[in-house]
């Protein structure tokens, strides 16, 4: 994989201005202006892991055409595997001092720990699940998909379909994941409390380093001869198949492996945030991480980082400046964009061609609308 | 390609710096001043000079704007009459608003945010359970103060949370005893949405009355999900099951939104009050509001409040509210009440200890009291629960509550409950020497939950 | 709930001849507190209340109706602390009366007066001596729902007075009524021989519903022949109702498939025809609905007399307002967005949090009060079956709607416009057709749909700024498994996901039911990735 | 026959909502053959060409590639490999790509993920690409996006990707629509170099071209076989004349 220019640019920006935050934290005395306080830190991890999600939807909606509604549920599959481990890892200091039973199990009366919760007691099994569990599931809901070749309009609204479901299906008591509460009061990660300021610091560390990782591995793939098919299905699926390519097996892979990316994102989400419940599920959330990718860029994987980064500061500085009427500047934000920024903000300062595939798909999509019309 | 990817990059790399930048930037003017991070509880401390902040942490969009926009607005009609009288201590008060927009991350962002940059003094806020559990970390390690002011499922005490609203104890129960003694009801469905509230409330209710003596048989449970509104198939299951013979109320805990499409769907198949009572823990004036409620007269709900109280201070706040809302529509409900209570409270504690210092007024705030705007006095015991009386009511036509029944003398919350097995020897007393959320009285020890 | 109504005007009038009528009928109420009626009311026990009550009706006081309407409007005081003369005193306008005398008292400090307060047995008392008294109007319909009362309230105390009642009545339903009223009141005393009981038993196993069987399942203790018969009338009656059941799924599940043909069918235009993915749709609802609202609250202002058909006026206001504002939507916002839909997806969905916070900001985030009429109200039962009215009003509704759509697309001059269009734009645009226009008319067209869905879904739904957000999601799963852009595959998406849905709900309960569906729908696309209704030939593959 | 037929289409029916696009067609093809397929629109061409390269099942008959591979067992990709390359009637190539990079793709080897995640380009293959640059008349805009092209040149770009396949058979929808006569006589002359190699079926309206390339034609109408023969046997044919030329 060479180090062009733009991986240069963005590692440098990512892990510099994380490592900046984190010196500027620890370092500077808090008497001195230029102190960071752990709030920003907390919350810049939280936004630097919204851009790995931000990342793996540009992936594939950038790169394959697949238009996904429903990325935020292998985000939060992650973050529930993570939280499994850190429930496991509070042991006996819940409020009922139970050393197996998480509180809410005690609390809804279960006697003893049902079996898919056994192993998280161990880290190592909890990041194998953490990437197992949702990777196969992309694995087998793309398998299916792709294989029918569902595309287009159908496709995004079946990935919204499957993350409702799982929001529904999450909210249940029954489950044993905690129902609507979910998961909270985490203690520690690996022995170091979750609540020190060195530790929140460090998983922001972490979270920045993941992500150019991921980031580095997006552009190893789409810079290799599977990106320039990727792209080709993006552009013009049927010819690929007349040159005897399978565009179900190429988009297969790039699903699954952006899913797992996701579901990385999530896992660090969640002991930053404290708490993963069914709400991660709900299709806002995916909708809302598609229109960051929008809104960076599409198609060029920084402008998915930049857009995370940049739509979640606004959010946070407007539900606080102007709680009561934030919602009109981020919807108005969202339509702004799309009007007159079709490639996002990156777009304003790049040469490229914008990614002709959307055109392309989308006039299939409605041609077909059009003769649906009969 | 490369040629031209050069030019992209510089400039990208500019505006990736300036994006990281920028959160840079709102960091370190947010930042202000900040006592070196080792010192744990010193960092949510809060000014002793200037405006005296008060955090409102409230959703105003989302799903549960509904319910939590009135709270917003009585906790800004409460600071500012405080502010007409002088303030606290001489220094005025400064409401900060911020939307979590019904989102439970954002929740502790904004108590984080709350507590460690705007430094405020208290935080009344949250609704939902999962709300609380959410921000419940960030408060303890902050070491801040959270007002908490709807009714809830208990089996919680924590040293820095005030619940001024019930605890099981202080509604479900006198609920059931009302309709068991007082309408003589057989025969029991316990229908709830599928959250922890019903979830615990109704295994509460379970274990009580199974204790009274009332068989499995005559206990149905049943859960929908959130917002659920086609209630065709469940409210039929519930017809056919009062049909047995014997008198049959219906215990629920639905969450706010499905609520108006129950009842409507209630109305509609003729069930009355007089046929199968309704009593309801989470149906207030402000969800009637939003229902024609003439095919629900005579339903009832047990609150410790209600608008149609007839005393002269309830008559005085609700008026006042009326006018600082300047809608004659709006309503007061319980948890309307439970702030105006909490935020007195407060204020009198704050005036005790002479100080707005977290850990002061936290052992303030103990033993302060209130007077309810039903009448008696609300005091804040060491279990940081209120002394309540429970009313029950039934609705009427213009959709407020009929007081028909009321608990003789005010009751003690138990956050921990005795019916289930896994709490029942536990108890709160944040007083010293116990200083403990979750005691354990037969084991003689502190379990987890203690003072930081 | 009719009845209510009808008594509330009448009781005033017909008071004075309850009296007359319950002196005759009922025994008088076991002592209490010296007998005395007034004390008996004083009382705070609920039940003491009612025997007062009772007492006093039939006591031939002339206070008594007097008396009897304070406690129910809720005027009438009493000590706070126990007194033994127990004074009762009625507030008027002025000031208070004595409730014996009538006389004017004094008013007596607020701070021993307490609200003699009633409660659901008192209110059942009531209800008795009303029905009672309604035996003897003029109007069949008011005797009769006065005799349904009775036979509900099951007093043997009325059971002569029922007897008198049904010697001169010649209406044969009403009689009917009365007969069963008559049977409860028996089965209820114990008088009467066994085979009076057993007579009256099979009077109620005809009538075989819910009531029927609850109040026969309510007898113990009767002898081994009664016993026997009761036993036998309920398992005929438990078994009708079975039968009954599986009919009553089957509506739920059309009534349900109704509710998402409604919210979906404005998007099988915008999405379906257009090919715009609208995130905004549901707030087209939302819009419909808070016009509901809004219309309602113009007539009660301006002519109280329409009050029962602001509902109908919000119909076609609904569609207008929706309408514009989705025309309005798709000149600012859609149109430069033509064959980009994933961009659409994107836009509407600002749109939609947009509007939502406008509304919410009119408005307030509160949910809104929309009442609904009489006619709207309450529930038909066809033998076993409960149909309730509001229900058969939406699928008429959402049948009229959809009738209606396809007319216009189909023979309408705008609905061959929109046609043509839709299926060759350049070719249309050669004709002479203003294509531009007809795009915001087709999308103003599903906009307004959906704004007179809104007006239906007020009716069962909470009117709040999330109202959309609950039918978005379904609306699509609806388009999609039907196929898009086929009307018809809209209306069986709907309805076979409404009784799927219905089916599964008694077995695996609500949640499951919904998740149920949804993996359904998933599965469904993969085997048909063209929905119900695929489209064959070049385009479909295109 | 003594040689086998490379393609055999045998009694192949397809029908849209009722309507045959295709009725009972049947039609053999030699060897190293170059067919001219015309007929009227609707008369079925282009679904002959779908349901030969497996993108449409016709309901009935066979339709076998040389010894006995029956084409309606297999899907597109399959029948790619077979070497049966198509291109389309508006030009397809993939726009965001290079003019190089689009050929890197179409040459003839793996098309798994597995080998293209880490394939390498062999100096073999970059040979290959100098040489179709080269046949295909696009050596200049070898790195330019193939967008940028004129419409002429997206055909040659599509003829060489066909090229690079290195197919048994070439099925060429309109190759010359929308050319200027320079080109078209060209892209004829391009034809003939390909079909000294490889089997070639072409549709087309234009008779000149047609002409030019001076080869077997078969008319299509309603579905079926209307006339088969040269150029002049065809123009002769009262049918023909009626259904086609005659407009």
């Amino acid at each position: 994989m060479r180090l062009d220019r733009a991986n240069i640019a963005t590692l440098s920006c990512v892990l510099g201005g994380a490592a900046v935050l984190a010196a500027m934290n620890l370092l500077i005395p808090a008497v001195s202006p230029l102190h960071v306080p752990d709030f920003v830190i907390a919350i810049a991890g939280k936004y630097l892991c919204y851009a790995i999600l931000a990342l793996a939807i540009d992936l594939v909606w950038g790169y394959a055409g697949i238009l996904t509604l429903g990325h935020a549920a292998f985000f939060a599959l992650g973050g529930y595997a993570m939280g499994m481990y850190l429930m496991r890892e509070i042991g006996a200091r819940g409020v009922y001092a139970n050393p197996t039973l998480p509180d809410f199990m005690v609390f809804i009366g279960w006697t003893h720990l049902p079996w898919y919760w056994y192993g998280f007691s161990h880290f190592w099994f909890a990041l194998a699940m953490v990437m197992v569990v949702p990777g196969t599931l992309a694995f087998v809901f793309g398998w299916f998909a792709f294989r029918s070749r569902v595309s287009g309009v159908y496709l995004s609204i079946i990935t919204q379909a499957l993350t409702y479901a799982l929001m529904l299906a999450f909210f249940r008591n029954d489950m044993g994941f905690g129902g609507n509460n979910g998961m909270t009061d985490f203690k520690d990660v690996l022995g170091f409390p979750l609540n020190r300021e060195s530790t929140e610091t460090g998983l922001m560390l972490v979270t920045a380093t993941v992500l150019s990782l991921s980031f580095l591995l997006a552009r190893a793939m789409i810079h290799s001869r599977f990106g320039k098919v990727l792209i080709a299905v993006r552009d013009a699926e049927p010819r690929t198949r007349f040159l005897g390519y399978r565009p179900e097996s190429y988009k297969l892979v790039v699903w699954t492996v952006s899913a797992i990316i996701a579901a990385i994102g999530g896992a660090l989400y969640v002991p930053q945030v404290g708490i993963i419940n069914p709400s991660e599920f709900a299709p806002g959330n995916s909708i809302e991480a598609v229109i960051w990718v929008a809104v960076g860029g599409r198609g060029t994987l920084y402008g998915a980082i930049l857009g995370a980064m940049l739509v979640n500061l606004g959010k946070t500085w407007l539900t606080s400046a102007l709680p009561e009427i934030w919602l009109f500047a981020i919807g108005g934000l969202f339509i702004v964009v799309t009007l007159f920024l079709p490639r996002g903000i990156t777009g304003l300062f790049t040469t490229r061609q914008p990614p002709k595939g959307s055109k392309q798909a989308s006039a299939a999509t409605e041609a077909s609308m059009r003769e649906a019309a009969r | 390609m490369s040629s031209e990817k050069l030019i992209i990059d510089r400039r990208t790399l500019g505006r990736l710096s300036m994006g990281l930048a920028a959160a840079a930037a709102t960091g370190i003017d947010v930042g202000a001043i900040v006592p070196p991070a080792k010192a744990a509880t010193a960092i949510a401390a809060t000014p002793e000079t200037g405006p005296i902040k008060v955090g409102i942490l409230h959703s105003l969009s989302g799903t549960m704007a509904i319910s939590e926009v009135p709270l917003k607005d009585v906790m800004l009609m409460l600071i500012a009459e405080q502010n007409k009288k002088g303030g606290v201590m001489g220094r005025p008060l400064e409401p900060v608003v911020v939307d979590p927009a019904s989102n439970w991350p954002l929740f502790a962002e904004k108590a984080k945010q709350l507590l460690s940059v705007d430094k405020v003094a208290a935080v009344f806020g949250c609704w939902t359970s999962v709300s609380r559990k959410s921000v419940l970390p960030v408060f303890e390690h902050l070491n801040g103060i959270l007002l908490y002011p709807v009714q809830y499922e208990g089996q919680e005490c924590s040293r820095n949370v005030f619940y001024t609203g019930a605890a099981p104890n202080q509604q479900a129960i006198p609920a059931v005893d009302y309709l068991m003694n007082q309408v003589g009801v057989k025969r029991w469905v316990l229908e709830g949405t599928d959250y922890v509230y019903p979830r615990t409330t109704n295994k509460i209710l379970e274990a009580y009355l199974k204790k009274k003596g009332f068989g499995s048989a005559d206990i149905m449970i049943n859960y929908t999900p959130f917002g659920y509104s086609d209630w065709q198939a469940e409210v039929a299951k519930i017809k056919s099951f009062g049909s047995a013979g014997k008198k049959t109320a219906v215990v629920s805990t639905i969450n706010g939104d499905a609520n108006v499409p129950f009842y409507k769907e209630l109305g509609n198949r003729g069930i009355k009050a007089t046929d199968i009572p309704v009593i309801a823990f989470s149906v207030g004036e402000q969800e009637l509001a939003g229902i024609d409620t003439k095919p629900l007269v005579g339903h009832l709900a047990a609150w410790n409040y209600f608008e149609s109280v007839d005393t002269p201070a309830n008559k005085e706040v609700v008026a006042a509210f009326k006018k600082f809302t300047n809608n004659d529509k709006r309503v007061f409900n319980d948890p309307m009440e439970a702030h105006y209570i909490g935020f007195n409270i407060w204020v009198k504690a704050v005036e005790k200890a002479a100080t707005t210092n977290h850990d002061a007024v936290i052992d303030a705030m103990i033993g302060v009291a209130h007077p309810n705007l039903s009448g008696d006095y609300a005091t804040m015991m060491p279990n940081h629960h209120l002394t309540k009386p429970v009313l029950i009511g039934e609705v009427q036509e213009n959709g407020q509550f009929n007081t028909v029944w009321q608990t003789p003398g005010l009751v003690v919350a138990q956050p921990w409950s005795p019916y289930l097995p896994e709490s029942k020897n536990l108890i709160g007393d944040w007083l010293p020497p116990m200083s403990c959320g979750s005691y354990d009285v037969v084991a003689g020890k502190c379990l987890g939950n203690h003072k930081a | 709930m009719l009845w209510r109504g009808v008594c509330v005007c009448r009781r005033r009038l017909w008071f004075s001849m309850l009296i007359a009528a319950l002196s005759a009928a009922v025994p008088t109420a076991p002592a209490h507190a010296g007998g005395d009626p007034f004390a008996q009311i004083a009382a705070t026990n609920f039940d003491i209340v009612a025997q007062g009550v009772q007492a006093l009706a039939t006591s031939g006081n002339p206070r008594a109706a007097a008396v009897i309407d304070a406690l129910r409007d809720g005027k009438l005081y009493a000590w706070k602390w126990p007194r033994p003369d127990a004074p009762l005193y009625i507030r008027s306008a002025t000031g208070f009366v004595d409730a014996r005398s009538g006389a004017p008292v004094e008013a007596p400090a607020a701070i021993n007066l307490r609200r003699v307060i009633v409660n659901d047995s008192v209110r059942a008392a009531i209800a008795t001596a009303e029905g009672a008294l309604g035996l003897f109007a003029k109007d069949p319909a008011a005797r009769r729902t006065a005799a349904e009362a009775l036979y509900q309230s099951a007093d043997p105390g009325a059971l002569s007075l029922i007897e008198r009642a049904l010697t001169n009545e010649k209406n044969a339903g009403v009689a009917q009524v009365l007969r069963e009223a008559a049977a409860t009141a028996l089965l209820k005393s114990d008088t009467g021989s066994g085979s009076t009981r057993i007579a009256a038993v099979d009077e109620l196993a005809t009538r075989s519903d819910l009531s029927a069987r609850n109040l026969l399942a309510s007898l113990h203790s009767e002898p081994p022949p009664v016993a026997a018969a009761i036993a036998g009338a309920i398992h005929d009656i438990d078994r009708r109702l079975k039968l009954w059941s599986l009919v009553e799924n089957l509506y739920y599940g059309v009534s349900l498939g109704a509710v998402l043909l409604l919210a979906a069918s404005g998007l099988a235009i915008t999405f379906g025809v257009m090919g715009v993915i609208n995130m905004a749709h549901g707030e087209m609802i939302m819009t419909g609905a808070y016009t509901t609202f809004v219309v309602q609250q113009l007539v009660a202002a301006t002519m109280p007399g329409l009050n029962e058909f602001g509902l109908l006026i919000a119909v076609p206001a609904a569609f207008v307002v929706a309408g514009g504002l989705g025309i309005v939507i798709e000149r600012c916002l859609i149109r430069f967005l033509y064959g980009r839909p994933l961009e659409t997806l994107l836009a509407t969905w600002g749109l939609s949090l947009v509007l939502q916070q406008a509304v919410r900001s009119i408005f307030g985030a509160t949910n809104q009060d929309v009442t609904s009429p009489a006619w709207m109200s309450g529930s038909l039962d066809v033998g076993g079956l409960v149909l309730t009215v509001n229900r058969l009003w939406i699928i008429l509704f959402a049948l009229l709607v959809l009738g209606g759509l396809m007319a216009t697309l189909r023979w309408g001059g705008l609905g061959r416009s929109i046609r043509a269009v839709m299926q060759n734009r350049r070719m249309a645009a050669v004709m002479g057709i203003r294509t531009p226009w007809i795009d915001a008319l087709t999308f103003g067209l599903g906009s307004g749909i959906a704004g007179m869905a809104g007006v239906a879904l007020s009716q069962i739904d909470n009117v709040s700024p999330n109202l959309g957000q609950n039918y978005i999601v379904d609306s699509f799963i609806v388009v999609v498994v039907g196929g898009v852009g086929n009307l018809w595959g809209t209306l069986f998406g709907a309805v076979l996901l409404g009784i799927v849905d219905k089916f599964v709900e008694p077995f695996e309960g609500a949640v499951l039911a919904k998740i149920i569906v949804l993996v359904f729908l998933i599965l469904f696309i993969q085997r048909r990735p063209q929905g119900l209704f695929p489209l064959k030939g070049r385009a479909a593959e295109a | 026959m003594s040689e086998p037929t490379l393609l055999y289409l045998d009694g192949v029916t397809v029908s849209f909502d009722g309507f045959k696009a295709l009725n009972e067609l049947s039609m053999v093809l030699e060897p190293g053959e170059m067919r001219a397929v015309i007929g009227p629109n609707g008369a079925g061409k282009t679904t002959m060409m779908d349901v030969i390269t497996g993108k449409t099942r016709p309901d009935q008959g066979r339709i076998v590639f040389g010894a006995d591979i029956d084409l309606t067992k297999l899907d597109e990709p399959a029948i790619a490999r077979l070497g049966i390359g198509r291109k389309f009637q508006q030009p397809t190539v993939f726009e965001t790509l290079t003019v190089r990079d689009n050929l890197l793709l179409a040459l003839a080897g793996d098309r798994s993920p597995r080998f293209t995640l880490w394939a390498r380009e062999s100096a073999d293959e970059h040979a290959q690409l100098d040489r179709l640059l080269a046949t295909i008349r696009l050596v200049q805009e070898r790195d330019r996006r193939a967008a940028e092209l004129s419409h002429g040149q997206k055909q040659w770009l599509e003829i060489g990707m066909l090229l690079a396949q290195d197919p048994k058979l070439l099925l060429i929808d309109e190759p010359a629509a929308g050319m200027t006569d320079a080109e078209t006589a060209e892209t004829a002359e391009l034809l003939r170099e390909i079909n000294r190699t490889r089997s070639v079926v072409v549709i087309d309206h234009d008779m000149a071209f047609v002409r030019a390339l001076g080869v077997k034609i078969t008319v299509l109408d309603e579905g079926c076989v209307l006339a088969e023969g040269s150029i002049d046997a065809i123009q002769d044919n009262p049918h023909v004349i009626e259904v086609y030329l005659g407009r």
